[in-house]
């Protein structure tokens, strides 16, 4: 099983930076480190250090360290600004506002949640410091069946779905191994196995409901249902009352797992 | 470890066990306790949790020990858990959609979806009978392959799992490759 | 129902609960028992299980009572369940810290603090139910808003929002100070 590596450090760079969140905890550590003035930072020396710092970085490249670069590059405006004279041109005061200001006021804003976090890292935390009494449910359920749930509609199991949707369309290192084409056949029969476990009698019609009707998914549920009827998997017959109505039923007991070891050539 | 020291700590494990737990296993958790404490303990134990007045008594099944609740309060109980309706956690809500749309399934395809151990939900889907084991991949390890239930239908007042709602082309097109993928690893084996 | 059979009767259904119990089902599952037994039951078991010589401890989340080992025993506990103990990332807490704090609040706020994207960190933290989406900003964008869940406090073991840890004075105190003096240059420019 994979552990998802937190995202918002990017993996590569997590290997050097254990110790780091990001470049306003780094920021924060440098200034630490050199027992700095926070309100009188010396913009040159921690930009040198800092640079340092990312430069040492293994690989480090705009898309998996943007936020580290622009730290980079918010520094060393910051340290150009304070070289420079005061423009006389404009109207700003020889006195204006000091560069590092919006800095430090995010240094300090940090520095305070940073707090809040280890203070709440310090309570006993459930499954880490304390543990409940699991789930003692198995137990009773024999008695009573299983707990009454709390109404669900179907839109939060769709939406449950998107999530988990959403969450793959970002995901870079999808293998396709085979053809589409094959693995659809083998899909539908998976399908067409499953709706028969429940039922074990179906009218064709039941395959098509609420399902986008396209030529190919026709085509190849009739494929489908050949090579099912070929592997005497499902019978086809058509009721002798109403004629038109074709029926599917399962000739095996277990459908889902013989469809499941299916090998399609 | 000295006596009221070894009671709490058995206290705390025999709440947290996932089911009876053998006195072997007990002393092995508890090396710094001497056997003779153990005992002493023990006996504390089974003569605290016991009796009409104690909620929680102490059970002996084969060599292992578990808190059970005190017979006489089943009726309460069980009025616990036919009326207090539960609801389905994200974690859970999400492992079932895997399986609805995805069945059958394995434990381990689920896992592959969702990137997290999914045991626990699934446990705790199989206990709301939502999803039960269908059968059994035909490979290695022959791992078990779940589905949706009858319930899982009636809950949410489907008829039949062709009534499903679709999803919009993308997010079809997203499941599709997924199940692709799914399928390429269940032909090859999974690692 | 007397006192004692009250008492008994809740350490059944603590012990059977499937999660926190609210005091309120409580009342609903022990109708027989009056509101002042119930209270005084309750006492009697906020005292009893508690302290260092005890392995199981009555906490209170979120107006819900829940069985919870000693923290004391945690490492027996994990050895028992040959787990390694979940920590949640320094990232994650952050972000969890910050969401807490200042909750409503916009992913946008969030890496305005931190400085670096936080995604990812959001969504691990809604995965396991700890922050969830509770509204969206009137803003352009429609932006939208996290706060922390019930999960979170039960996490935490909390009994509200209102008792997450505060910082200690001296820290407080310096925190302001700086403020004030950032204020001031702001206001004023430095010399």
């Amino acid at each position: 099983m994979k552990i998802a590596q937190p995202r918002q450090v990017p993996h590569e760079l997590q290997l050097d930076l254990p110790a780091f969140s990001g470049p306003i905890d780094l920021l924060l550590e440098l200034i630490r480190k050199h027992e700095l003035d926070i309100f009188d930072i010396p913009i040159a020396l921690i930009t040198t250090e800092y640079l340092a710092y990312v430069d040492a970085m293994p690989t480090l490249d705009l898309q998996t360290g943007g936020e580290w670069l622009e730290m980079a590059a918010t520094l060393v405006h910051i340290k150009s600004k304070m070289l420079l004279p005061p423009d006389p041109t404009t109207e700003e005061e020889p006195d204006g506002p000091d560069p590092r200001e919006e800095l430090v006021q995010r240094l300090i804003e940090y520095q305070m949640y940073k707090l809040m976090a280890e203070k709440l890292d310090d309570r006993p935390q459930l499954a880490r410091d304390v543990f409940a009494a699991p789930s003692r449910a198995a137990q009773y359920l024999l008695d009573v069946g299983p707990p009454t749930l709390r109404e669900a509609t179907i839109e939060d199991l769709v939406k449950a779905l998107q999530r988990v949707i959403q969450r793959h369309e970002n995901k870079p290192n999808w293998v396709y191994e085979i053809t589409r084409e094959k693995l659809t056949l083998r899909h539908l029969i998976l399908e067409i196995a499953a709706l028969l476990r429940d039922t074990p009698r179906l009218p064709f019609e039941a395959l098509f409901e609420n399902t986008e009707l396209s030529r190919h998914r026709v085509v190849t549920t009739f494929l489908a249902l050949l090579e099912m009827t070929r592997l005497k998997m499902i019978k086809l017959f058509q009721a002798r009352l109403t004629e038109d109505v074709l029926y599917i039923e399962r000739s095996v007991i277990d459908i889902v797992e013989i469809s499941q070891s299916l090998e399609l050539q | 470890m000295n006596l009221q020291t070894t009671i709490a700590a058995i206290e705390a494990l025999l709440l947290a066990t996932d089911g009876p737990l053998p006195q072997l296993r007990l002393a092995d958790l508890l090396p710094d306790a001497t056997p003779h404490t153990l005992d002493e303990a023990l006996t504390h134990l089974h003569a605290h949790y016991a009796g009409a007045e104690r909620g929680i008594h102490l059970v002996h099944v084969a060599d292992a020990l578990q808190f059970r609740t005190n017979p006489a309060f089943a009726p309460t109980v069980r009025a616990m858990y036919e009326s207090k309706p539960v609801r389905l956690s994200r974690p859970a809500m999400e492992t079932l959609a895997i399986v609805a749309y995805r069945q059958p399934v394995t434990r381990a395809q689920i896992e592959e979806v969702r990137g997290v151990d999914s045991s626990g939900v699934l446990r705790t889907l199989s206990d709301h009978a939502l999803v039960e084991v269908i059968g059994r991949l035909d490979d290695l390890g022959k791992p078990l392959l779940y589905g949706t239930t009858g319930r899982f239908l009636e809950f949410f007042g489907l008829h039949g799992l062709t009534e499903l709602p679709t999803l919009d082309e993308s997010e079809a097109d997203t499941l599709h490759q997924m199940k692709l993928r799914l399928d390429a690893e269940g032909d090859h084996g999974e690692e």
